[in-house]
């Protein structure tokens, strides 16, 4: 049952009060785009066991898409940002990088 | 024979006798009664069967461990099998039978089974039953289920309710004993918002029962003035009957608290689960004995010695006259020091150890008790109950050295920290060699959101044994708790000084004696309820299952209601003896939530009957209601299927209401369509991208039909937009889609095109939509009055403000029916009366409301696609021959992309046709159109399939709307469609518009 | 003549156990959407309503208005139901040249009260809510939008002893037996109270 | 190895069942093998005994980081059916369900397969035509199912409400020769099978790196060493995208928890199993008596095995609803899994982008039912290349837009 803060009300969400949406940061690929990078768009998702971003949306409150930098092995939150952005904020990225030592934010990613 | 003292009994109210039933015999017990030392003092020994082998079992703890003194508690609606009567309060009227048996508790036929017991070894079931291949099912495992199972099955709906309550604290004690008591004070003087609970109706745990001093004083007065002490505080909250049920993620946990299971006739909720969040969680959860291995440890006297001093202490119980005390640890002295103070006989106390126990050792000599070292019990003799123990050396294999005449024997294998909450969410243990048992261990702890530990441990759950250790543990958690919470103690309570006797270490005995042969192996019992015997565990580690969830899997050791509190040790390290490997090698099982059995009732909480879930209603379902209308769940609306007149099929009502309709007028409660209002300078280029169509062209004032795809190129909506004015539009959605739609809208506006400016708003709810449909529908307007709508005034697929019979409205002239055709949308809190007014001025032309089934008819008549039937989620608007609704024009649009992809543009993709019985015949609903041959997987090859099929009372004939392989290509051609019924279909292939194609009536 | 004929979701239900729930009846209410930054979204805010704009998660309650913060780009507006239609027509105007949203949503809503001992009233929402009702966690002048149990919901504690709730209209009755239920006479919890 | 049998326990009852030899071997690994299988759950032995079993290859070894049948397949509410409504599933699982009729025979260990019948209940009328239209299609596949009405859904089930104050039971889909399995023994079985034709099942073996020479597949890298291979089958179901990024390619596959609960054994009381989709729950009676429960994916992703608490308290209240008298029942347990979620939801078969490497995995909530027919059908792909059960669940369908999507039939849950 996770906390998440919503970064838009600072609230301190219960999971219930939340959906789940997904990888976050994803590279919307169009029309003119190739297959390969369309399947990777619609279907080859990040699924590391560690450091991950994702989507939620605080659905039962202020209905605000944010997302959250979270570990999927330990459950542990490094934090939450808004989901207006093209990555994770570089403090966050320090931040992870420093608790979990060699990991480094990716290349934003075309494919794959 | 085991009975009431005159002596002992700290929690009873002697001057209140109580009444309760067992298998229908009265007996008395007093109020302060547990359910099982209530039996004990009437002499009810035997209180159940065990599962496998159905052998007579007896009480043999004292408290939640308990896995043999299981009941069927109370009557009808309240009853409940499986019911521990150690944990059960006595209340006056209890009635309560014994399980797992027939036909009675003392002559069970199961009982055979223990006769058999050599041919049931673990796991003896994967080894046969296997022939003749039918017999599994209709022999075997019938027989196996009707012996398995415990309890009875309640049969009556549940009487009681049950809620939940979220709560929040900084530091969350559980367990409401010495430490648990001092952990919470010491963290809540540190200025923390603390919540302690305690899983009985007592505080104080074991240790007024164990002795000893803190501050120089008994324990019980330490434990009045730390209750006082805390009930004068504001942040502190204490409850008794909540237990902590299980440990989750990010602090999050389960307090069962049951409220009235010991006065089961009070008002209120049975069980409230508490949802907490703490930021961090105590556990001062104490300890349980473990059992001891030797052979007939399981008949009935066969008891914990803790838990025989329990009853003596607090329950005024002795469960013999003359008990043997067998053990490996100095505590169970303190057994037999309490048993000769009440003034019962000793005969013998059997230390496997050598030599080497401690303080309490000499004080039970001094006593007068013969004590034995390195001493063991050969073997208990008796059926039903103990009648004598047959002594033999701990170091040999069991000959017998003396036979000695007992009516109970306590038995103590050391004590095992209570480490479950700790390791619900991923708390390490480590194994304490000296003591013999795991601990938490503390450098592992549960992580919480933040990556830092959130569960500490104070007490004998931390493997902190003796008073003193125990106090000053409790303290240093509670504040170390209450740092942890973000909270700086301005003074730090100090330890108290504690005294107990001094303990030599337990020694480590998994076997008794150590080189007990197979027949004695065979007759030592690890999981009581279960039947698990040392030779089962060894068995499966001879025959490879040799990882403890292996061995556990195989066995069924610890899988009983107990799940394993007293085998689970002993268990693993048979298992590790076994495979001649140290303990920690093999490490333990999971351990899971909840810690003892919450009833499911309480995880539902207040979810049933009329708030099972949320039923949505329109502002006109109370006149559907009254109309008796017969209801179709859709989503969480309900909406009228038809309006049933007296007499009347369903399918009658519906035919009525359409012809009605298109004869004249009908009305349908629309309200559950989505309405969603999209506003802002780049409002038509986001719908330009949502729809497939072109939105942004549409004039303010008119109206447009688009569709909606995923990004995955599917169909997900349809529905009318109109475009208020150049900045906005009003897009309406299915019933069912309009929270995902707007969630939809949001998700694009917020996470993809953030910088362009629009804003949406889900009114859905703020209007009550009304259908008014057929060839009066214009005149029954006319007649309420108030706007124009005539012909020229309102065009179809136009929209107007205005107001109706004074009622302010707008008025759209869209058709889902292919009739002349109004919908009315007006705030909801005038949606019933403008209905009223609908059904009053229309009286005359026989107006008549219609359900969605008729709604359902005449779009399928009026070749209209539906989403949820012609599509399923893995259709395309190409697929609907919907070309004509996606925009050439448009570069994108979510779901363009995909439509590219090679599956998609395949031409042999199925096509949308209509289909017409040869016979006037109605299709089966979800029929296939199966095509010649069969495929690699020897299936039959199809061509088709029907989406929506109907009895058309307009046409008088069967229609349907069907996706076909070439299927436009094919007009005419008849297709032979087989149903589950044995009959074959047969259909023709032609138009899916089968009225008023050109549109003469709606046009008009 | 319209105003006669007007229905609220549940006509004014009510119960009594160890607190009192009440719908409350017709409410005007407005969802305004725009810029919190802009000058002009502000101004035209307090012009209307005589109130600035809230803080985060704060309700301001004035004579004629309640303004509460929904989102960082949405608040709700409370008036007299009969003076919504007028309140839009304000803000409308008020906002013309902004890039916001002003609509009606006061039918979409229902809106109970609770009131009671101040205790026992946040005890019945610790019930239904996932959220710390502790005064000093949640007190006058905090709004929160959350579920109750099953539905969105949203509410305030406008003085001791009282919480208003909203949702939407279609699960009035759903609501209101939610708190019926969690507040009958037995299920006291004395926690909060 | 002896024959498991009513005749060889009472032989060794004589003498304390000292005789019973392991049920399967534990040896160290070789240098090489034919085919390397990563992962001894149920869908990875299972493709190794094919393997032998239908193709004579049997230099094989099974890898398994735990213990064998530790994941997934020890972990589900062992539910076996086969009414699917989409050709390529209803293959495959059909084959899966034909094959649990006679596997306890086949492997001469009891599993226990128990086809007491399944029942999916129809409880709005779009579930009724969705069920109506999976009869039809089934029908058509050659898997016997019927949609029945609401009194036969109470005969078969008399603890049911049928009237609910919510969702009154219109029917059900009924597929009669559905049931349940024991899992464990399924696993052990199959290990059993495998460890007497020669292979090498090798516990407690994590494998690290996957070695391929000029994109074809050459061996693992493990904690017991590396291990060559000509042919590698990816069988490791919620640690598949793991294991593929450590081979050097991505999967369409998100991890996410799925849990399950028991009740406190009782008396029987019901014989069949029921799904009950729209309000999410699903539930049957073990032999033992506990009511084995099913509850709903987390939407995050999540390697923990343990989910987010609030989906036990939805699917509880759904079987309240459905089954009042389990109100009264008490949790005994509640267990998560970590399951591997397609785009589709359907399993992915295939080859993979590296010459060699074979991937089974993308089974969901929904594995432990295919097992016999994932095995049998991965085994016909690694050894021959292609294989028609497996056909259509290739990788190239998340490129082509080819999907195989089973929740238009509201058959979402498994």
């Amino acid at each position: 049952m996770l906390i998440l803060e919503c970064p838009y009300c600072g609230v301190q969400c219960e999971e219930t009060e939340l959906h789940a949406d997904g990888e976050a940061h994803l590279k919307r690929f169009g029309p003119g785009s190739s297959d390969d990078e369309f399947e990777g768009y619609l279907f080859r998702r990040e699924n590391p066991k560690g450091v991950h971003f994702e989507r939620w949306r605080h659905v039962n409150g202020c209905g605000k898409y944010f997302h959250a930098a979270r570990c999927t092995a330990t459950l542990e939150v490094f934090g939450t940002y808004s989901a207006q952005t093209l990555e994770p904020p570089k403090d966050l990225q320090d931040k992870i990088s420093a608790k979990r030592p060699g990991w480094t934010w990716r290349e934003l990613k075309g494919e794959g | 024979m085991s009975t009431r003292l005159s002596s002992g009994g700290r929690l009873l109210n002697k001057g209140k006798q109580i009444s309760f039933a067992f298998n229908g015999k009265q007996f008395q017990g007093f109020e302060g009664d547990t359910l099982a030392s209530a039996l004990l003092a009437n002499d009810q020994m035997l209180v159940g069967r065990s599962f496998k082998y159905h052998r007579p079992r007896g009480i043999v703890a004292s408290g939640a461990e308990e896995p043999n003194a299981l009941v069927g508690l109370g009557m009808g609606s309240k009853f409940e099998p499986n019911q521990r009567a150690t944990t059960t309060e006595l209340f006056d009227g209890l009635n309560c039978t014994s399980q797992n048996h027939w036909p009675s508790l003392e002559f069970d036929i199961g009982a055979i089974n223990n006769k058999m017991a050599r041919f049931l070894p673990a796991g003896f079931y994967y080894k046969t039953f296997m022939a003749p291949r039918a017999a599994w099912k209709h022999l075997f495992e019938p027989i196996v289920r009707q012996s398995a199972g415990l309890g009875a099955a309640p049969k009556d709906r549940d009487a009681d309710r049950y809620e939940h309550y979220y709560a929040f604290f900084d530091v969350v004690v559980i367990g409401g004993g010495v430490a648990g008591l001092q952990s919470a004070l010491a963290a809540a003087k540190a200025g923390a918002k603390v919540l302690l609970m305690e899983q009985t109706a007592h505080w104080g745990g074991r240790a007024p029962v164990d002795g000893g001093s803190i501050d120089g004083a008994p324990v019980d007065d330490f434990i009045a003035a730390a209750l006082a002490e805390l009930k004068g505080m504001e942040n502190v909250t204490l409850r008794t009957r909540m237990m902590g049920s299980g440990v989750y993620d990010h602090g999050y946990m389960l307090g069962y608290e049951r409220l009235t299971d010991h006065t089961p006739d009070m008002a209120g909720p049975r069980h409230r689960l508490w949802r907490i969040r703490a930021k961090q969680i105590v556990t001062a959860t104490g300890a349980i004995e473990r059992p001891l291995s030797f052979a007939g440890n399981d008949i009935p006297g066969v008891m914990l010695a803790g838990a025989l001093r329990d009853y003596v202490v607090n329950y005024g119980v002795s469960a013999g006259d003359r008990v043997v005390v067998v053990t490996n640890n100095d505590d169970a002295y303190r057994t037999a020091l309490a048993l000769k103070e009440h003034g019962l006989e000793v005969p013998v106390l059997l230390d496997a150890r050598p030599e080497g126990a401690g303080a309490l050792a000499d004080e039970a000599r001094a006593a007068g008790i013969r004590v034995e070292n390195g001493k063991a019990i050969a073997k208990v003799q008796g059926g039903k109950r103990v009648t004598g123990v047959a002594i033999c050396n701990q170091s040999g294999e069991g000959a017998v050295l003396e036979e000695i005449a007992a009516d109970a024997v306590a038995m103590s294998g050391g004590w095992s920290p209570v480490v479950h909450l700790w390791s619900h969410c991923g708390g390490k243990l480590t194994w304490d060699d000296a003591q013999a048992h795991f601990r938490p261990d503390n450098s592992r702890p549960p992580l919480g959101a933040d990556g830092q530990g959130f569960v500490k441990v104070a007490g004998a759950a931390n493997g902190e044994f003796g008073l003193n250790a125990i106090m000053a543990d409790a303290t240093a958690v509670g504040i170390a708790a209450a740092e942890a919470a973000g909270i700086t103690a301005a003074t730090k309570l100090a330890a108290p000084a504690a005294e107990s006797a001094a303990e030599a270490n337990p020694a480590a005995v998994w076997l008794m004696p150590q080189g007990a042969g197979p027949a004695l192996r065979m007759k030592a019992f690890l999981d009581y309820q279960n039947d698990v015997k040392v030779s089962d565990v060894m068995l499966a580690a001879q025959e490879g299952y040799e990882s403890v969830e292996h061995t556990k899997r195989y066995t069924t050791l610890g899988m009983a209601t107990d799940q394993g509190k007293l085998s689970n040790i002993n268990g693993l390290a048979t298992l590790a003896h076994s495979l001649n490997v140290d303990i920690p090698q093999v490490g333990t099982t999971t351990f899971r939530p909840p810690y003892t059995p919450i009833s499911l009732g309480a995880i539902a909480g207040e979810a049933r009957d009329e708030i099972f879930q949320p039923l949505r209603r329109t502002p006109i379902h109370d006149w559907h209601e009254e109309q008796g209308a017969f209801f179709e769940p859709v989503g969480h609306w309900r909406r009228p299927y038809c309006f049933p007149r007296k007499g009347e099929t369903h399918a009658q009502a519906v035919s009525r209401e359409i012809n009605q309709t298109r004869e004249a007028l009908g009305l349908l409660d629309a309200s559950t369509l989505g309405k969603i209002i999209v506003k802002g300078p780049d409002a038509g280029k986001f719908l330009d991208m949502l729809y497939t169509n072109m939105m942004s062209t549409l004039k303010p004032g008119k109206c447009r039909y688009g569709l909606m795809c995923n990004e995955n190129g599917f169909l997900v909506d349809d529905g009318v937009v109109a475009r208020i004015d150049e900045d906005t539009f009003l897009c309406h959605t299915t019933t069912g889609g309009a929270d995902r739609i707007h969630g939809h809208m949001e998700d694009w506006l917020q996470c993809e095109w953030w910088d362009w400016k629009v804003y949406t708003a889900n009114v859905t709810e703020e209007y009550a939509q009304i259908a008014v449909v057929g060839p009066k529908a214009r005149e029954v307007l006319e007649k309420l009055g108030g706007m124009d709508v005539s012909k020229e005034g309102l065009k179809f697929m136009e929209w107007a403000d205005g107001e109706l019979a004074g009622i302010p409205v707008r008025a759209y002239r869209i058709s889902f029916s292919g009739e002349l055709s109004y919908e009315i949308a007006v705030p909801a809190s005038l949606g019933r009366a403008l209905w009223d007014k609908l059904l009053e001025a229309g009286a005359e032309f026989n107006v008549m409301p219609y359900g969605t089934e008729a709604l359902h008819v005449m779009r399928a008549e009026k070749g209209f696609i539906m989403i949820g039937d012609e599509t399923d989620g893995t259709v395309i608007p190409q697929d609907l021959n919907m070309q004509w609704a996606i925009s050439k024009k448009k570069e994108d649009f979510l779901g363009k992309r995909a439509q590219m992809r090679t599956h998609m543009a395949d031409p042999n993709r199925w096509k949308l046709v209509g289909l017409e019985t040869l016979d006037g015949s109605v299709l089966p609903d979800g029929a296939y159109v199966p095509a010649g041959g069969t495929n690699a997987n020897g299936q039959r090859n199809t061509q088709g399939r029907v989406t929506s099929t109907y009895h058309s009372p307009t046409l008088g004939k069967g229609i349907a709307m069907a996706l076909v392989h070439n299927g436009p290509d094919r007009m005419g051609e008849v297709l032979e469609i087989p149903g589950t019924d044995g009959k074959t279909y047969k259909a023709r292939i032609c138009d899916p518009v089968f009225y008023d194609k050109d549109g003469e009536k709606q046009n008009v | 003549m319209s105003e006669a004929l007007l229905q609220s979701a549940l006509n004014g239900a009510h119960s009594d156990g160890f607190v009192r729930v009440e719908e409350l009846g017709v409410q005007g209410m407005i969802t305004l959407r725009g810029d919190f930054a802009s000058a002009g979204f502000a101004a035209a805010v307090e012009k209307v309503t005589g109130l600035a704009l809230p803080a985060q998660r704060k309700i301001s309650i004035g004579e004629n208005a309640t303004v509460a913060w929904m989102s960082p780009d949405e608040l709700l507006v409370l008036v007299d139901y009969a003076s919504v239609d007028a309140t839009v027509a304000a803000l409308t105007e008020g906002l013309a040249g902004e890039h916001a949203l002003v609509a009606n949503v006061s039918d979409a809503r229902a809106f109970f009260r609770l009131s009671g001992d101040d205790g026992a009233v946040r005890d019945v929402m610790a019930k239904v809510a996932p959220v710390d009702f502790s005064p000093e966690a949640f007190g006058p002048g905090d709004i929160r939008r959350t579920r109750l149990a099953q539905v969105a919901g949203a509410f305030w504690s406008p003085e001791p002893g009282v919480m208003q709730v909203i949702c939407f209209r279609s699960v009035a009755q759903y609501a209101f037996d939610l708190l019926r239920i969690s507040s009958e006479t037995g299920g006291e919890v004395g926690h909060l109270g | 190895m002896k024959r498991y049998s009513a005749f060889a326990i009472a032989r060794e009852a004589a003498r304390y069942h000292t005789g019973w030899e392991r049920a399967w071997a534990s040896p160290k690994p070789k240098k090489k093998y034919d085919v390397i299988i990563v992962g001894a759950g149920g869908h990875g032995l299972a493709t190794a005994y094919y393997l032998g079993k239908n193709f004579g290859i049997t230099n094989v070894a099974v890898l398994e980081k735990g213990w064998l049948g530790g994941g997934n397949t020890g972990r589900n509410t062992t539910i076996i059916r086969s009414n699917y409504l989409q050709d390529p599933s209803a293959a495959i699982y059909e084959k899966a369900r034909s094959l649990y009729e006679t596997m306890s025979q086949d492997l001469n260990y009891n599993v226990m397969f128990s086809p007491r019948g399944v029942i999916m209940l129809a409880q709005t009328e779009h579930e009724v035509r969705g069920y109506q239209r999976t009869a039809h299609a089934n029908a058509l596949q050659g898997v016997k199912t019927e949609f029945i009405s609401p009194q036969k859904v109470k005969e078969l089930v008399p603890i049911i409400n049928l009237d609910g104050p919510r969702y009154p039971v219109l029917g059900g889909l009924w597929q009669e020769r559905g049931g349940t399995a024991r899992h464990d023994a399924v696993a052990w079985g199959y290990a059993r099978a495998c460890s007497q034709m020669g292979m090498d099942i090798i516990q407690k073996c994590e494998v690290t790196g996957v070695r391929n020479e000029g994109g074809k597949v050459v061996g693992v890298e493990t904690n017991q060493g590396p291990i060559d291979c000509d042919k590698l089958g990816m069988v490791v179901a919620g640690h598949a995208g793991v294991l593929a990024e450590k081979a050097g390619f991505r999967l369409p596959i998100e991890s996410l928890a799925l849990q399950a609960l028991v009740s406190e054994p009782i008396k029987p009381c019901m014989d069949v199993v029921v799904m009950a989709n729209t309000v999410h729950g699903y539930m049957s009676q073990s032999d033992k008596g506990e009511m084995v429960i099913g509850g709903g994916t987390d939407g995050f992703n999540n390697y923990t095995q343990r989910g987010s608490y609030h989906h036990i308290e939805e699917t509880v209240r759904a079987l309240v609803e459905t089954f009042p008298m389990v109100s009264r029942l008490k949790m005994l347990r509640q267990w998560g899994g970590i399951v591997d979620m397609t785009g589709d939801r359907s399993p992915i078969l295939s080859k993979a982008p590296i010459d060699g490497i074979f991937v089974n995995c993308g089974w969901g909530t929904g594995g432990f039912k295919a097992i016999p027919g994932s095995g049998w059908a991965m085994a016909e792909l690694m050894a021959k290349g292609h294989s028609p059960l497996a056909e259509d669940f290739g990788l190239n369908r998340f490129t082509e837009g080819r999907f195989i999507d089973e929740s238009v039939a509201a058959g979402v849950a498994h």
